[in-house]
């Protein structure tokens, strides 16, 4: 890192030439690459942003397409090819139920803690549905969340964007239609009195340190 | 077959019964079971009876129990609010009644049965996008251009959390070795009950008999009083000596049983 | 799509859709396709020499050409941008259950002394563990501690930060919280170790309260 800006602004890589080294080394790459990964070893000056936008376009409708995944990029092939591709297709683990549903409620509802996960499935998370989704780049541990025990909160990570073809999780699919109707609103159960015994209680709270 | 008759299943009961075991199985909770139950009733979830779902989810928890079906507590849990519910909904409302209105519990059992079954078309639609690795492909060939004889070191977020776990519960098993030092066992209040207990003619508490050093710890203290009791418990059967409580919880007294 | 190679030669794909087609193959192959390998996947009646030259000709000059290598084909990264991809070449190797244990303490307990790590750990840290994680660059040495002899202190870094997916040591979960999660195996005997969140080390004292 410390050998490649050698050279100074005045020899920033007019813009053809940037597009020539964004298209290289993503391509190398299995891996999408973060604006970071790239500034690091591009030189300096290079306008990144004005080579990924000139990318974009030029492999617009191709066999293989630059797409983003959060802030990260990567070659991909064309969705509508997959079928030519299928031999490649390495063996995914089958997810189960549970597990699938964690990710999508993590998705829709992230920024979002265990005990909000459990609340809307109404029963708890099992020990290793959290621990795989992690363990599989898809989940990772997000801001703690400023209410009282300031439990974790879990987020969705850029491979998991990689892996279903999203460019943000704004793209989530029905995520317009699901905040429209208020599904996604954290709307905590009314308070009620003697005899109830509410699933969402404080006892989540209570497994968390102060 | 025998007096019983109102509670032997027919035989298609005991094919539903069947059925039902499966799906107890099946089922992620009681929620879950909730939104199966509701889609019965051929409406739209905004428009579905909480009333009618709740009686039929009770049914169902009457039926299981009847067959011996052991269901998991936050099922009964569920039943007994649901209950709770059904009596609200059905009573006219009582203006001194504290807390939510059947109809707000009710609309809120609603949101939450919308919202699952809105979860779960989203993770349908979500898995049926095209995905990296089935139907969208990374480069196949990563090249190596020139080999840099670096190393990188990987970790995962998981491997971090699992070693500073590893580290901080270490400590946690010590205490089965180190804490022998704080427990007496009853071999050695036996040993020590055995060699004084000839001397002791009257009654006394057994907490007379504990060692000095064991009294000021409470939590030696503690282990010292049991032991000593355990080894009284032993003394009493061989017929060594006698014990005596005046009430629950009164001193446990032993003396010496003067052997005829 | 699985009706794909059924097609017959009045469905030959035009050429542009076979350049497509030809472009994703040998983007996903991790080998160099032959003209027969991309035969047996390619609908019947494609022109593969017309795809390949007409792919040839859209990659000159680019940052990624199309190479013939005997009877295959590849897609490989101009030569002349070779410094780019240096990056990928290096060898990954798991961390050291050392050096990932010094780390875990450095980040749960920053800014921490390494007389401090090794009271932790129970066991003496290795200067080359240390030097190794601050080469790394996910630790560096922190403000020294205002206590006698003045010690140094070692934090974590934004790396770290980036690498683990963090966003602040401050959203690292406590070990009630992790178990919790199910992100651990479930390692104490049960009933041990619920009051084991504490940066001071519980005594055995607590085992016998209550």
């Amino acid at each position: 890192m410390t050998e490649a800006p050698q050279q100074s602004q005045f020899d920033a890589p007019p813009l053809a030439e940037a597009e020539r080294m964004v298209e290289a080394m993503l391509f190398a790459s299995a891996e999408p690459l973060s604006r970071s990964d790239m500034e690091k070893r591009l030189p300096e000056g290079t306008d990144i942003d004005a080579a990924l936008a000139a990318l974009r376009t030029r492999y617009e409708g191709r066999g293989v397409t630059l797409t983003r995944a959060g802030e990260a990029w990567a070659f991909r092939t064309a969705p509508d090819l997959g079928h030519l591709l299928q031999r490649h297709a390495v063996e995914t683990r089958r997810l189960s139920r549970a597990a699938t549903e964690t990710l999508a409620i993590i998705a829709y509802h992230q920024p979002v803690t265990r005990a909000e996960i459990e609340e809307i499935r109404g029963v708890s998370v099992s020990r290793g549905t959290i621990d795989q989704l992690v363990d599989m780049g898809w989940v990772r541990l997000g801001r703690r969340k400023m209410t009282p025990g300031r439990p974790a909160t879990f987020v969705v990570t850029g491979d998991f964007l990689d892996h279903f073809g999203l460019e943000s999780p704004r793209d989530l699919p029905g995520l317009k239609e699901l905040r429209a109707s208020g599904l996604l609103e954290n709307r905590p159960p009314p308070g009620f009195g003697e005899g109830g015994d509410e699933p969402e209680g404080e006892s989540q709270e209570s497994l968390f340190e102060g | 077959m025998d007096g019983g008759q109102d509670f032997t299943p027919t035989v298609e009961e005991r094919r539903a019964a069947e059925a039902l075991i499966v799906d107890v199985a099946g089922f992620e909770g009681p929620l879950d079971l909730l939104l199966t139950l509701s889609r019965s009733q051929k409406v739209d979830l905004r428009q579905v009876s909480i009333l009618a779902l709740a009686e039929q989810y009770l049914a169902f928890v009457e039926r299981a129990r009847k067959l011996r079906i052991e269901l998991a507590a936050d099922y009964l849990v569920m039943a007994a609010w649901l209950a709770f519910l059904k009596s609200r909904l059905l009573l006219p409302p009582d203006p001194e009644a504290e807390g939510p209105s059947g109809e707000e519990m009710a609309a809120h059992l609603a949101f939450q049965l919308e919202r699952l079954q809105a979860m779960r078309e989203a993770a349908g639609q979500l898995m049926a996008r095209p995905r990296l690795g089935q139907d969208v492909f990374a480069r196949g060939a990563t090249e190596e251009v020139e080999v840099h004889r670096s190393t990188v070191h990987h970790a995962g977020l998981l491997d971090l959390l699992q070693a500073y776990a590893r580290v901080r519960t270490r400590d946690e098993f010590r205490p089965f070795v180190m804490d022998r030092s704080k427990l007496m066992t009853m071999e050695q209040a036996l040993d020590r009950l055995r060699a004084v207990i000839g001397e002791a003619a009257d009654w006394a508490d057994i907490s007379a008999y504990l060692p000095e050093e064991w009294h000021a710890e409470p939590e030696k203290r503690r282990s010292a009083t049991a032991a000593t009791f355990a080894a009284s418990l032993e003394l009493a059967k061989e017929g060594r000596i006698e014990i005596r409580q005046g009430e629950s919880f009164a001193p446990i007294q032993i003396r010496r049983k003067d052997r005829a």
